[in-house]
């Protein structure tokens, strides 16, 4: 089975067409030490066996359906409604749009999109997906720093710690330099921006879940002629002060929680907003409502001088293929809940959280480390090493206790709730918990 | 008249999905002062307004689903229903599980590495990246993290890429803080290997190739330029974007090439999406697997895990373990094919090519490089014709058009790869169709198309009052 | 251009899903004599060339998914993409597995019928008939069996059905050997009480009514009918294909009704799929449990099981335990709305009707038998207009047509069905577009459709000279 | 949730043009007694705890992925692509395609179907579907008496006993009599045909699985003036002598070897195949080609007048409702394989079961019943209760053993295998047989 649809005469006829005896022949211009290398692979299988397979793998996996793991990812309701529409052949097989007489389903998809992540942020631009959320980050730190024409960077230490390390692998890149605002009680402090510094990045909720009031540093970060980049949780939107209303120039984040599979961490999407006084430098794909030559309304690709197939080696960005299909389905899933739907679901796992840290609190020797108020997640300090308590959670059929890096502190874990919880999973969870302590 | 927008569909206090049973108040659990204003101006619907509305935009939406799309070096291949019920299966891991509960996830993960380098001839590889332009920064990082370690960081500072070039490879290139130098291409469409040959010095750092390269052309000479890179000091980069036209015939690893990115979403029939997500997954030589970025995923005794011990690694390139759920796909489709279909494939995609670009020849169309073309080439519209017309023209009679003004150093350029899953009668329609187009009134073709769900748009305003929000003013 | 049939896109040894490695030779197994010489004419595609196919019919095709589609009887109503994700967790279940394996499925089943009881105010139920007419069969059979049982089976040969019946219900009795017998309606819509107690006798099986009935009118003399059925040892049978306008409201059981059949495709939001599988559970009064078709589900000390212990059942109506599947999304569907969001969709469904009524009025449309219609209502377009043109005119306008020609005691009938799944503005916009084809030109009325797929279609020379397959010679 | 889209506002603009005050109101006309009944149903839940009990649910069942389970229902693979077209939303949520111009793919697909069925079964017209094997043969055999105007059936016990049993139901219904050839050495004999008999029916494969010579049988039948009913399994026919050429005038079957989900039963698809010259007595839907007002070719119903909603009293049958959909998705399957890739389905099945055979009758106490050559199934007769036998295998995690009546004998039970089962499969279940036996 190899999807192709060609039969023996027809191949032969097209060998003839072409001026050649056999596929080999096609081949024959290659050097020949290089031609037919051995290669072993396992023997081709149907597709029953492919999914047999495949299941016995999926087999191996104990998945995670009421989990209480946090660290970026959380386990939310994934709607069937959002699969359904999402996995419709045009949007999975289509390319990106650059024929928008036939690709307005996308298109138009994304300008709604862009409206609604706009909206969420309180900022005026999204482009239409980053592959994630730390290359998102990073990406709009590299916008930052094409905007200022400064070279240092600033970031909190409540910023995710992969968010962090993938910022720095992309500013080693172009010679920018990193430096860390380390927590205080589990937030970031206020602090002095030097000169040199272009970008200011904080988040909120921050990594271990608190909640930040971040105005006064992207006050100190305006002061200082930089631009102030938020790392948020989409979710959380509906409920918190959006980034655009404190101060944010930028606001980053990972679309995961806007009802996707988690699927092993990928693919996700990363989303990027800004200012629309920015949106030269913003990197990636960007949609624009225009008109077709009947004055009909019709939607386009636009700005594509930043973009690296026009500008190449002076492109914004490098990026090409983002997070399109995923995106389009966070905006579907928005758009199934609405601000009141979205609202409730950050609300409820808002309650489940801190009902979840007041529980586990009764636990000996498990303290408090994440300040209130926090989201939907929440660090602990536990009486022995997080990883041998995860496993042991996961012996007993329950996913919680993500391990947080040593540079928070020893033996912290996060712990995270969601709309998906109710009082007797929170129980039965403590009770695991108990005994593995 | 105007499709709607999911917005002009709302109306207020409308519901939706209602996930929770018993709201909890904000204020009884947050500060005021942390809460927002004035709620999100998200859509109002019901679920079959949104059912109608997505399902109407689909609609409007052609995909390799409906329509032969040959794109060039897009690999536009059928995208098996069966891949997707396999990530399915694999929908509910979490990143941070225990790695005892994900075995079988991380052996896929494994499984799929050591495919991809035997396809490839490559002996070390990460998963991590999520497209191919960030598996090519991912793999420039590595070459550039290995001339620091060796000292050569500050004297090579530039990177080589020919005039025919995916444009991503100078953007990554810059994004990796290098100078970027054109090599030309010589008559033949290869690259010129004199020009190239002047341009190596110790100033250089890599070199990045596709081959077949955009022409869709062989290049040839590859192990000498490989011999000559080595000889410089010179890492050379392998753009996998057009590896379809190879696969299992020939191994850039065996042609030189320190590294390799693939674009699982091309090649391995990850369904484009409409623009992403992919996968862009980058083989190295040994010499640079301690710059690979981690984590990756090992075999140990104890199982499979992921491994960050990598003192040299470039660093994260993303969070968490990659995109999983394409590598999920690529793993069964190349499990489906083996080697032989994976052979049958590659070959049947340089036939179908071959074959339409003959189609195209005896009906007035030139293809100014016209070598031994592999799954793609370059053909251009008979005089006084533009791409663009013909391609807007190839959407009134049903079918998607080729990628056109690209590569950039042929005029007019139709850059069509049909690949091996469409039929033998769909390239002749579709030739017939290019055959007809060129019959038509010049006013029919400058003015098409006309029965699309809109028809030519208006760019420049576009570009110049750009619209790019619901409530944006413009 | 004709959209292809599947016959015209196969080729001569064109393979598609290839599902066998090493395929065993049919002689060796099964002797020549036995074997077909000609395989069957099947088409030959690839699995792409699949995919298009019916993507493309698919795209030729409007569904509630994509239009507003008010058939009247039908209740067109949304179908939750939930429930085909909750169906597809019971895919892979083999009806003649040990019954401690299926426990799941088999209480899901008894739990279902449990709800189903509770809403019609029944007594008992099976979940065996495959559609609204299968169950009217197995109910009117149930009948049959208790007057036989009786030893009334060889007098009571008549079933009395409304002149506004739907067909299925003569046809029904038709099968199950019954004489039919009309009965008119009253001038106000519902059934004319003196003309049912002419036609009451000791001859009469059954009434099988619809209530509301086909004019949306609820029949508020039900009770009494109900007594002079009993008085009359007649048995009363309810259609419940117009259920979805009381359920919660009001229950067949408590109108005095002894048999329900339920349509799970229209109340209970199984798909229509294009016109079935549907799901037609039946259920009875205590009287008549005795009769029901065997299996039926029911609960033990060791768990749920089959039972076939029935023995005046009527036998089987179907192999196997019925549409399973279906059982799974009406049990999803009544989960998920419970009692009260049942009541708030009935009523929204009758709000709904009553709304576009007044609308349509407005419009100039004509309602004949205008009492309190409940969830639909039958119109009439206004003295000179055909109901087939008005149909064909929404068609162009975008809009699926209400069912027409139907009741028959109303002339040019369009017999209306909204739901409660449409909102509002949907309502209007479809009686903007009916007030919009009554200002239409005649002959643009008498032409439409213009821009769908096909235009109407020549159904004279179907019937005469049918052509019922590819290969047909017509 | 209730899926209704309407606002406070709205519904109160509603009530207002509709002249009532409240929701209530719209049903003050009902009669007082039977208004607003007591009924207990559980509490309304939010989707993910519909699908988190359904999961439960599921979960207290043990799928049959490759099991060895027969009768009248087998384990085959369900391809992927079926699925996803069938699950299109067009296709899920139409009607009745009572409007052509809108309704060509349900239409042109049920015309592909009908031509299918026609070629699988060497007949001429198939209808457009039934609700089951079962009930398609109960109509066909209906249709029979209505041709011949005779009132006698006579049925080879080598028909699935379920099928004889709704057989039996309906024909009762019209006070036709029904009587059986029972088998011998598990074929079906021939015998004389009674002059009152007008429908003779036996099933090829049978019920045991064995492969029945029916030749002789059809022209007993027409010599008697009877017509001759086939029941057959479709994806035999990729291999087997059709109906049509041994004599059948009617052929049924249900089509959930064509790649089907089992479902626990249902739904499937039944399918009833005759001569051009019984249409007119043929039940159900029916697609026939024509042309529209352009002269383009078009599909639309035909030949109503034999269909309840025209003919009220006087129908060839009340069914409405049938099995567009799953058949629907029978055709894609067939398409998908063609007529090679099905013969390697059926063959593998066929050898495979042969093959199944020779391992289980090396074991003590197992004796063949089903003569060979069989399809892909076949009984054996046990040294113990079947039903013990299956529930013991279950418990060992294996599906096989289906009880047959004991009209057929004692301890019997059919065993299957498909293209799903490959020799360790085989030796697998073998020794799970061994052990519990």
């Amino acid at each position: 089975m190899d999807y192709t649809p060609h039969t023996e005469e027809e191949i032969q006829a097209m060998l003839e067409k072409v001026g050649v005896e056999t596929l080999e022949d096609l081949y024959a211009h290659l050097p020949e030490e290089i031609l037919n290398p051995p290669i072993h692979l396992p023997d081709p299988m149907p597709e029953w066996a492919v999914l047999e397979e495949l299941s016995r793998l999926a087999g191996e996996n104990l998945p995670a359906r009421k989990a209480f793991l946090g660290g970026g990812a959380r386990f939310h309701h994934v709607p069937p409604v959002v699969q359904a529409l999402g996995s419709r052949g045009e949007f999975l097989t289509a390319y990106t749009p650059y024929q928008p007489e036939v690709s307005q389903g996308v298109l138009q998809a994304t300008f709604e999109y862009q409206t609604m992540m706009a909206e969420l942020t309180g900022l005026e631009v999204s482009n239409a997906s980053m592959y994630d959320g730390s290359t998102a980050l990073a990406e709009g730190v590299l916008l930052v720093l094409r905007e200022t024409g400064r070279m240092g960077v600033l970031v909190s230490q409540g910023v995710h710690p992969e968010y962090r390390e993938v910022l720095k692998t992309y500013l080693e890149a172009v010679g920018a330099s990193l430096g860390t605002i380390p927590l205080e009680g589990g937030r970031t402090p206020l602090v002095e921006v030097p000169e040199e510094v272009g970008a200011v990045v904080a988040q909120n909720p921050n990594f271990l879940g608190a909640l930040e009031d971040l105005a006064p540093l992207a006050e100190a970060a305006h002061r200082a002629g930089a631009l102030f980049v938020a790392v948020v949780d989409p979710l959380s939107l509906a409920l918190l002060k959006p980034p655009g209303a404190y101060g944010a120039d930028i606001a980053v984040g990972d679309g995961q929680v806007l009802g996707l599979p988690l699927g092993f961490g990928g693919p996700h999407f990363g989303f990027l907003v800004t200012k629309k006084a920015f949106v030269r430098q913003l990197p990636g794909r960007l949609v624009s409502e225009t008109v077709d030559v009947e004055g009909k309304r019709g939607f386009i690709l636009t700005l594509q001088a930043r973009e690296q197939y026009i500008r190449r080696a002076k492109a914004k960005s490098n990026i090409t293929t983002n997070a399109q299909l995923t995106a389009l389905m966070g905006a579907m899933y928005l758009a199934a809940l609405g601000p009141e739907g979205l609202k409730e679901v950050a609300l409820k796992g808002v309650y489940m959280a801190h009902r979840l840290q007041e529980l586990l609190l009764t636990l000996p020797g498990v303290e408090a480390f994440t300040p209130k108020p926090f989201f939907q997640e929440f660090a602990l300090r536990l009486p022995k090493d997080p990883l041998e308590v995860r496993r042991a959670l996961a012996r007993r059929g329950f996913h919680g206790a993500t391990p947080v890096p040593r540079e928070y502190g020893e033996n912290l874990a996060l712990f995270a709730a969601t709309e998906l919880h109710e009082e007797e999973d929170l129980l039965a969870f403590r009770e695991a918990l108990k005994e593995v302590l | 008249m105007n499709y709607p927008l999911i917005y002009e569909r709302s109306r207020k206090g409308r519901r939706g999905l209602r996930l929770v049973k018993a709201v909890p108040k904000a204020e009884d659990l947050i500060p005021k002062g942390f809460l927002r204003e004035a709620p999100p101006r998200l859509p109002e619907v019901d679920e079959l307004t949104l059912v109608r509305h997505y399902t109407g935009l689909s609609r409007r939406q052609v995909g390799v689903d409906t329509t032969f799309y040959p794109l060039g070096s897009c690999t536009m291949k059928y995208n098996p229903k069966l891949h997707e019920e396999a990530a399915r299966l694999f929908a509910h891991l979490h990143p941070y599980q225990d790695p005892a509960t994900v075995q079988g996830a991380l052996r896929l993960m494994w499984e799929l590495g050591e495919y991809l380098k035997a396809l490839t001839g490559m002996e070390a590889i990460t998963l991590e990246p999520a497209a191919g332009a960030h598996g090519e920064l991912t793999g420039i990082l590595i070459i550039r993290a290995y001339h620091e370690d060796r000292g050569e960081g500050r004297t090579r500072r530039v990177v080589l890429v020919p005039d025919s070039a995916h444009g991503s490879n100078p953007a990554t290139a810059s994004m990796a803080g290098y100078q970027v130098k054109e090599v030309p291409s010589g008559p033949d469409g290869e690259v010129d290997l004199e020009a190239l040959k002047r341009e190596l010095s110790p100033y250089v750092a890599a070199i990045m190739l596709t081959n077949p390269n955009t022409l869709g052309l062989f290049e040839r000479r590859i192990l000498e330029i490989s011999r000559l890179a080595k000889e410089a000091g010179v890492q050379l980069y392998y753009d996998g974007a057009n590896l379809n036209a190879i696969v299992g015939w020939a191994r850039p690893g065996d042609m030189g090439f320190d590294v390799v990115h693939l674009n699982l979403h091309k090649t391995f029939t990850v369904p484009h999406g409409g623009g992403g997500p992919g996968s862009g997954p980058v083989g190295v030589k040994a010499h640079l697997a301690p710059y690979l970025p981690v984590p990756t995923v090992e075999r140990g005794a104890e199982g499979f895990y992921l491994s960050f011990d990598r003192p040299k690694s470039i660093g994260r390139v993303r969070s968490f373990h990659g995109n999983f759920l394409a590598l999920v796909r690529a793993w069964a489709y190349i499990r489906t094919l083996g080697l032989p279909g994976l052979k049958k494939a590659a070959a049947l995609s340089v036939l179908n090519a071959r074959y339409l670009k003959e189609l195209l020849k005896e009906r007035g169309y030139r293809v100014p490089y016209d070598g031994p073309t592999m799954h793609e080439f370059v053909a251009q519209p008979p005089q006084g014709f533009r791409a663009l017309d013909i391609a807007k023209g190839l959407l009134e009679l049903g079918f998607h058009p080729p990628t056109v003004y690209f590569p950039l150093i042929v005029k007019e350029a139709l850059m069509v790869e049909p690949t091996e899953t469409e039929s033998k009668e769909t390239l002749e329609a579709f030739a017939e169709a290019m055959g007809e187009l060129l019959a038509k009134p010049k006013e029919w073709l400058e003015n098409a198309p006309y029965t699309t769900p809109v028809r030519r748009l208006d760019e420049l305003r576009a570009n110049k009052t750009p619209k790019l929000t619901y409530f944006d003013e413009a």
